[in-house]
């Protein structure tokens, strides 16, 4: 292939350059908007197919470089393509191949010049990604990063005449900035030598750094980039943006867009940086847990699905910086096979999560355009009206819920095995820690199952909670489409870890100088550290069960008969039951509200036995929002308060500043 | 040559505001206001690139120098005098549609606007420390009539204030212009090369430290009032708020920066003399105490031009640290912010303009939906709004990005203090934009179509410094940061 | 012997105890429920009954609710062949069978949790107040006592350094007897877990159809027939694999080894004999604890959980 | 060495102008105000002659003439007119009461003149120590700049501390380049012109000039 003398950076350019073509080609097309839908969207997705592609390709070759004539002078944008960039497009491309085919369906119905806007925006998002992914320097990277947020909170205030919508974009777009000023910051820590020449990473990487200083660059990193992956305690936007933006976006926001804060923080500690510390692990770890259970917990006790899927979200950005922080301790203690281990668990994780929560979102965004409700409480039963979308989004649920064989029980299980595998560390209270922390995660993917079953229970099975449902359709053909191809990643991801290993192998050598490999021989068996140790087929388990299952039912259906009556549910014997009966999203949720009680901000009020109309009415509200940020306000507005002051309107007060200053700096000159 | 050339650049305004002051009254009096000032700026244009060619010039037996520095301010404002004056061409037909205006006071507009162009030329193209502060002070003689244009009691108040605080504080220049002139004298012996700073700048290292310290505290204090360094920043968000909208344009966007040169240029005298950081160390700290305190301002602003007006106040203050921090690097993003900054904010004020007259208030609780109303006012407004909150690709965030991670490289400790500034500044300015650009609207369709291309060529300018700057123009912004040091 | 001899003979043995143990299934239920009734002085159904039922379900003809989906169809089969499988991959009369190898201590969780995820599914899928009831209380037992489970099993495996079953048991068998005091803990909260996992009292009751009271059983209500046997064997088999992983990870003794077979014979009966002796212990478990409110079941399995950690760090602090 | 008489004169102006500063800074009618300001003008442009006189310099006998007409006679006889045409012959009325105004006075000057001292120590020229002079009448206008509540006065103060300046740039400093002195000079008139025209806007938007009208737009 190189001796065409095409190298994937080339490729990838040409893409980019096709999707800002395409968007702006959306807004010309302003009067015609089935075309935006039926040729844009589609174009868009091969397009990132090819993304994909290039960066499957990229993946072995080696990193190629290029420089554009742009950018500051002494600082052109610099683009480099290597292994660990080369990973994150083939998730970028995959994920928003399905989404942006689903797209092309769910925005069917909206207005033209609405429509141009939103194409535009879509692709310079999808752009913006690709370019944070490739950048070689902090000022193409700043830009590109900023650029995503702009174009993806234009996005998420698609539908701007709402208020709360409003208000969500404000959130997310101010958190996302102050973020951005502290990476901003850090990349000013990290700078190499002197002169705007100084802010390539190449600089960077050359730049060592003082253990202080490096651990401040990490700490500002770790701050930018949580911030956009939702980690505690700057997780507040983000389940106020998911659910705002339309399904599609909240797709590639939570599928993606995550991904490329993980990103951030993989190619700062372990490229940029040139030595790690261990308490950063320790740090990361604990952030991690603390925001794995915090999602999972709030997710149980939401109503609104898409709510309840961007809180299952901070819960796997939780597991990934898990997985991030495992790695920084045991890199530091020298242990790279564990390293490896656990980097290729956190890897693989980012890809799980791409694949199926975007499914599971732009799932939301069909059930959306059946039924117009977010709200689990007034669906139910979806799975005799929508059997496609149903039968899919079950994939994503299984996925999520770490279950084998899917792909969200592989990653998990690599994850497990890094923690069991971790005892000989030198620091015998990480070696404590580490248990306790295998024993959060268990639970928070246990949890995990749970808010699935409510999610799916809720929304696809029972009886429909409404009249209006008996009238939902299924999704459409390019609805259909994309979900089916998020839903066969999820499968093949589940059932073949071993090649998906090897790929992975190549990040992981190049961040961390050592592979993981398969010590089993062949494809079959998945067996990260040694064969003795712990082995995995997902192959032969879901063949083992199947088989099973087949078996049964032919022996069944043989020795004994196949007949089958249709009737009322029995229900114990009850003679009236009705879809009132069921368990609300509320209702589902409940124990664990009981349980984690602590955790939650209450307000709820219980009918009493004798009301004649009785109501229940009950939220759950973060306590981190009162605790924190709005503290921050009110000191921000008193100290502004106390400032207006100084504004007071008369111009001898005015005068006096004058006379002060004047006569302040003469005397201590 | 080159005298002619400038002689082009500063009598074309002068002439201008003669023509004016007899035909202001007459209907075509705006075009001619335009016409001028093209005129001005192809005169600047062409001084510009001879500079380009031959480097610095100095003209007049030396009373006017011209150097990397300057000529790019000189195009600058030359550019921006001239599209704000296609601007107010609509906007003030407006103006007198409402009824808010009337032919004598366009008249002095007219003539005055001219007037004021020359002054602020003169101030940035002369060599002579004393007739900078002339040129200054006529500055405000100028616009303090702008300001009070509409004869509101607001307006004339805010008009006093301008016109009392900047009068003092340019007398206390004046003070430190004679303290210098008072060392020159000693190593330039007496007349009048003693102010050129040409000479200044040759034997900056014999002047007598403890006068120029003095004379420093004086002109920073002086012209620090006109650059609106805050506690000296008084008047200048009552002169933004209550002054017509082209006017609140040229100053937040020309004028401040005319006085920042002159304290450069004294900057460079100072650092000259002393060989030590005191001029900076003054600068950084009048530069912090800026931004925090403007941000802080801002977010309990409900006029939509005073809250601009003080978003100039943190941006001047950013420009001031990043001069005071020195060095190649925050110079040269000095200056460039410096030009985005003047770009971006004229543009918004012309957007703001647009909105205020579609919506009949300035507060802002009652500008809703520009979107709705008229995309291109609203996407104006929304664009320049992140531009000016330092969003990319817009150069804003260039400059921002180099101050910013200088800051962070040299001076650490200044930089949680501008990270909350920035924050706060940036939560203030986006939420009180986000409402007015989006949602419902109340207003309502003008007579006269709004003047957008003077909005979308700024943006469009900003846009590229941010993503592609050509080379010359960083040739220049080098050679000015040598210079300044 | 030659390799892919031994290969067969593996495979061999690997069909021996997958028949054995869906034959032994039934029994075993029936056994503790005999114990049960001999403990509650009553004389019993006898240890066939189990299979009289089933035998019985499967001539009924289903009866399926009006809006059952295939979901709800496909659920029994599923359940059944996650716990056959699950019984038939634990090394309980010989190490190192062919599949084993496929599923380690994670992957059984997983397994579990998979047959827990459809069967809650399958429950919510008629749209009763009972089912969803069931599913709820089920996932809120499940969340707390599948972390458990994996602790237990963390626990054994950071001993023998391994996940994998057979390797685990090998270490246990084979090494010279040494008392693990970390597993003292790890078994007790494995009882819990097994309690709790088997819908047994205290957690569950098994033989009541009181909304107050059950869980398993108000999932299942809507089944018949076939699928009602199916689910019923099932959780059988389930019972019967809780129990084997009892037996494997904590009185392995007595285990077949590959090479020499001539022992296997005792190897099945010494099986039988735990098997029997878990059984019976099991049933006085229960008559001796009494149903708990349902709120109270996350302290009970919080305290499993707890005493699994504990085990866990043990381990650490003793190196045992 | 004994002072030379030119010196010791322009010494003598010298205080002289720190006097009617001080004096402008008591006075509290408005008309004597003028008057005194006149009078400081007077002494200012003398003490420019003499200088001119000293140094032979021909350029300060224009700016002595200058000051003479603009600041002696111009402008006080234009403060007057307008004084009669809005008739506001009141009293002055202060912010801060005139006793303290004058302690404060005090402290200034002596911190003006510590200010000025290692400057003096420079100038071998015949008006050492001037400067500090200078800078004590500018700052005691500015003082009075701040007290004074109505806009006359504040105007005055503001060409008082005009005078101020310009007498550093005169005296202290054996003149300025004749351009800037010419320009100085420009400003001041039309600063005053501007000055007039916003007493009338003024009086006839708030009827009174009094400042303390003007504190509405303020940040609340």
């Amino acid at each position: 292939m190189d001796a065409v003398g095409i190298l994937p950076l080339d490729v990838l350019g040409g893409v980019i350059l096709l999707w800002l073509v395409l968007g702006l080609f959306g807004l010309v097309l302003q009067n015609t908007p089935h075309l935006i839908s039926s040729i844009i969207f589609p174009l868009g997705a091969i397009a990132a197919l090819v993304v994909a592609g290039t960066g499957l390709w990229a993946l072995g070759a080696a990193p190629s470089i290029a420089v554009l004539p742009l950018g500051l002078p002494d600082l052109p944008l610099h683009l480099r393509l290597d292994p660990l960039a080369a990973f994150f497009l083939i998730l970028l491309g995959g994920a928003s191949f399905g989404v942006s085919l689903f797209s092309a369906g769910y925005f069917r119905s909206m207005a033209g010049g609405m429509l141009a806007l939103l194409c535009l925006e879509y692709h310079l998002f999808l752009a913006s990604m690709a370019l944070i992914l490739v950048a070689d320097d902090a000022y193409m990277f700043m830009v590109a990063w900023e650029s995503m947020a702009l174009s993806s909170y234009f996005l998420v205030t698609t539908d701007h005449a709402i208020p709360d919508i409003r208000k969500a974009g404000f959130l997310y777009l101010l958190v996302a900035h102050v973020g951005a000023i502290s990476i901003l910051l850090c990349f000013g820590v990290m700078q190499g030598g002197h002169g705007i020449g100084a802010y390539t990473f190449a600089a960077m990487r050359e730049a060592h750094l003082s253990p202080f200083w490096s651990s401040i660059a990490f700490l500002l990193a770790l701050f930018g980039f949580g911030a956009k992956a939702g980690v505690l305690p700057l997780h507040v936007w983000l389940p106020e943006a998911y659910p705002a933006a339309p399904s599609p976006v909240a797709a590639l926001l939570s599928g993606v867009l995550l991904k490329t804060a993980i990103y951030g923080i993989l190619r700062i500690t372990f490229d940029l940086l040139a030595t790690q510390l261990w308490w950063w692990g320790v740090l990361a770890l604990a952030l991690g847990l603390i925001t794995a259970v915090f999602g999972v917990m709030f997710a149980a006790v939401q109503g609104d699905m898409k709510r309840l899927l961007a809180y299952s979200s901070i819960e796997n950005a939780g597991l990934l910086l898990v997985g991030i922080g495992l790695t920084v301790i045991f890199h530091v203690y020298g242990k790279d096979a564990l390293a490896a281990l656990s980097l290729t668990a956190a890897l693989y994780h980012c890809l799980n999560h791409a694949f199926f929560k975007s499914l599971l979102f732009i799932g939301t965004g069909s059930i959306l355009h059946a039924t117009g409700e977010r709200n689990m409480g007034r669906l139910g039963g979806l799975i005799r009206k929508m059997p496609w979308a149903a039968a899919l989004m079950l994939v994503g649920v299984l996925s999520i819920s770490g279950l084998p064989p899917f792909n969200g029980f592989v990653s998990e299980w690599l994850l497990l095995q890094a923690f069991l595998l971790s005892p000989g560390l030198p620091n015998s209270y990480i070696n404590m820690l580490i248990p306790v922390a295998a024993a959060v995660i268990a639970l928070a993917a246990a949890l995990a199952a749970y808010v699935m079953v409510k999610f799916y229970g809720i929304i696809f099975l029972g009886q429909h909670r409404e009249k209006a449902l008996e009238q939902a359709h299924d999704a459409g053909i390019w609805e259909r489409i994309g979900l089916t191809w998020l839903a066969i990643v999820c499968v093949v991801l589940g059932l073949a870890p071993v090649f998906v290993v090897q790929h992975l192998d190549q990040v992981t050598r190049m961040l961390l100088g050592h592979g993981l490999g398969n010590a089993a021989a062949g494809w079959l068996f998945l067996a990260p550290v040694d064969i003795e140790r712990a082995s995995y087929s997902p192959v032969i388990f879901l063949s083992a069960v199947l088989g099973v299952m087949l078996m049964t039912a032919l022996g069944v259906h043989r020795f004994y008969h196949g007949r089958l009556r249709r009737g009322p549910a029995w229900n114990c014997g009850f003679p009236v039951q009705n879809a009132r009966m069921q368990d609300t999203a509320e209702g589902f949720g409940q124990p664990i509200r009981r349980i984690f009680e602590p955790f939650f901000r209450i307000e709820s009020e219980l009918p009493s036995a004798f009301d004649t109309h009785p109501r229940y009415h009950g939220r759950s509200d973060d306590r981190i929002w009162f605790a924190l940020y709005l503290p921050i306000k009110s000191l921000t507005e008193k100290l502004s308060s106390r400032a207006s002051l100084l504004q007071h309107g008369r111009i001898h007060l005015y005068l006096t500043y004058t006379f002060a200053t004047l006569v302040v700096l003469l005397a201590f000159v | 040559m080159i005298d002619l050339q400038l002689l082009a650049l500063l009598l074309t305004p002068l002439l201008g505001g003669g023509l004016l002051a007899v035909f202001g009254s007459r209907r075509w009096a705006a075009e001619l206001n335009s016409l001028m000032s093209g005129f001005t700026f192809l005169a600047s244009v062409a001084l510009t690139m001879r500079v380009v060619e031959q480097g610095p010039q100095v003209a007049f037996n030396e009373q006017f120098f011209i150097d990397p520095f300057n000529v790019f301010l000189v195009a600058l404002t030359a550019f921006v005098a001239f599209t704000t004056s296609l601007f107010s061409r609509p906007y003030m037909r407006v103006e007198q549609h409402h009824g808010k205006l009337s032919t004598p006071m366009l008249h002095l507009y007219y003539s005055m606007y001219q007037l004021f162009t020359f002054t602020m030329l003169l101030a940035l193209t002369t060599n002579n420390m004393g007739i900078i502060w002339v040129a200054m002070e006529a500055a405000t003689l100028t616009t303090v009539l702008l300001v009070s244009l509409y004869r509101t009691p607001a307006s004339l108040e805010a008009a006093w204030k301008y016109f009392i605080l900047c009068g003092v504080g340019i007398a206390l220049a004046l003070f430190g212009t004679i303290l210098l002139y008072f060392a020159a004298e000693r190593v330039l012996g007496q007349g009048g090369t003693a102010l050129l700073w040409t000479h200044l700048n040759q034997v900056k290292t014999d002047l007598e430290p403890t006068v120029l310290k003095l004379a420093f505290v004086f002109l920073l204090v002086g012209y620090g009032t006109k650059i609106g360094l805050v506690p000296l920043h008084s008047w200048l968000p009552d002169a933004h708020a209550e002054g017509p909208t082209p006017v609140s344009a040229v100053l937040s966007g020309l004028l401040l920066n005319i006085a920042l040169c002159a304290v450069m240029r004294s900057k460079v005298l100072v650092d000259g003399s002393l060989g030590n950081h005191f001029a900076g160390n003054l600068m950084m700290g009048f530069g912090l105490l800026s931004v925090v305190v403007a941000a802080l301002f801002l977010s309990r602003q409900k006029d939509i031009k005073r809250m601009f007006a003080y978003s100039s106040i943190e941006h001047m203050g950013l420009i001031t640290f990043a001069f005071g921090m020195g060095g190649a690097v925050a110079t040269f993003a000095g200056m460039l912010h410096m030009t985005v900054h003047s770009l971006v904010k004229s543009a918004i004020f012309f957007a703001v303009g647009h909105a205020v007259q579609k919506s009949g208030t300035q507060q802002m609780e009652h500008i809703r939906g520009m979107l709705q109303i008229s995309p291109t006012v609203g996407w104006g407004l929304a664009l320049g709004t992140f531009a000016i909150l330092g969003m990319p690709p817009f150069g804003v965030f260039a400059s921002e990005f180099l101050i910013i991670t200088t800051a962070m490289h040299s001076y650490p400790w200044s930089t949680p203090i501008l990270l909350a500034a920035l924050g706060i500044a940036f939560a203030a300015i986006f939420g009180k934009i986000q409402p007015i650009v989006f949602g419902e609207t109340t207003a309502r369709r003008l007579p006269h179509p709004p003047a957008l291309i003077p909005v979308f060529v700024h943006l469009l300018l900003a846009l590229i410094l941010g993503l592609y700057m050509p080379p010359y123009l960083a040739g220049w912004y080098r050679q000015a940061a040598a210079l300044l040091g | 012997m030659t390799n892919n001899a031994s290969q067969t003979l593996g495979i061999l043995f690997q069909l021996c105890q997958s028949l054995l143990v869906v034959a032994l299934a039934p029994l075993l239920t029936g056994w503790v429920n005999q114990c049960r009734a001999w403990l509650q002085n009553r004389s019993g159904a006898g240890l066939l009954q189990p299979y009289r039922t089933l035998r019985k379900l499967f001539h009924k003809d289903a009866v399926l609710a009006y809006n059952a989906s295939p979901l709800f169809r496909i659920t029994p089969y599923i359940l059944f062949g996650c716990m056959w499988l699950a019984a038939a991959i634990i090394p309980i009369i010989a190490i190192d069978l062919p599949f084993s190898p496929a599923a380690d201590v994670i992957a059984l969780v997983g397994v579990f949790a998979l047959a827990r995820v459809f069967i809650s599914l399958a429950a919510m899928d008629i749209g009763t107040a009972f089912g969803s009831l069931g599913a709820r209380r089920e996932m809120l037992v499940s969340f707390l006592a599948e972390p458990a489970l994996l602790m237990v099993f963390f626990t054994s495996s950071l001993i023998s350094h391994s996940t994998q079953l057979p390797h685990i048991v090998g270490t246990f068998a084979h090494h010279e007897f040494v008392l693990y005091p970390s597993l003292a803990f790890a078994g007790l909260a494995f009882v819990i877990v097994l309690l709790a996992e088997n819908a047994r009292i205290p957690v569950d009751n098994p033989s009541t159809h009181l909304e107050l009271t059950m869980i398993h059983e108000a999932m299942i209500l809507e089944y018949s027939a076939r699928h009602l046997a199916l689910v019923e064997w099932a959780s059988n088999l389930k019972l019967l694999a809780y129990i084997s992983i009892g037996i494997a990870l904590f009185v392995p003794y007595g285990i077949a080894e590959v090479g020499n077979w001539g022992v296997l014979p005792l190897a099945i009966a010494a099986l039988l004999v735990k098997l029997a002796l878990a059984g019976a212990g099991l049933a006085l478990l229960e008559a001796l604890l009494a149903k708990m409110r349902i709120f109270r079941a996350p302290e009970f399995l919080g305290t499993a959980f707890l005493l699994a950690v504990l085990g866990l760090l043990i381990h650490f602090l003793l190196g045992a | 060495m004994s002072i030379p008489f030119t010196t010791q004169i322009i010494n003598l102006l010298a205080s002289i102008l720190l006097l009617i500063a001080f004096a402008m800074l008591s006075q509290r009618r408005i008309l004597s105000l003028i008057k005194l300001f006149a009078w400081q003008g007077l002494a200012l442009s003398a003490s420019t002659f003499v200088v001119a006189y000293s140094t032979a310099q021909h350029h300060l006998y224009y700016s002595a003439a200058l000051t003479l007409l603009l600041k002696v006679l111009i402008l006080p006889w234009l403060l007057h007119r307008l004084i009669h045409k809005l008739n506001v012959k009141w009293d002055v009325e202060t912010l801060i009461n005139i006793p303290t105004t004058m302690l404060v006075g005090i402290v200034l000057v002596i911190f003006a003149f510590n200010l000025a001292a290692p400057i003096s120590q420079l100038s071998e020229s015949i008006t050492r120590g001037l400067i500090g002079i200078a800078l004590a009448s500018v700052l005691l206008s500015l003082l009075m700049m701040i007290t004074r509540r109505k806009a006359v006065p504040q105007v005055v103060g503001f060409l008082a501390m005009e005078n101020g300046l310009f007498f550093a740039a005169t005296s202290a400093t054996h003149g300025m380049p004749l351009v800037v002195e010419l320009g100085i000079a420009l400003d001041v008139l039309v600063g005053t012109f501007i000055f007039g025209i916003f007493f009338f806007q003024l009086r006839e938007t708030f009827d009174s000039l009094d400042i303390t009208h003007m504190e509405k737009l303020k940040d609340d």
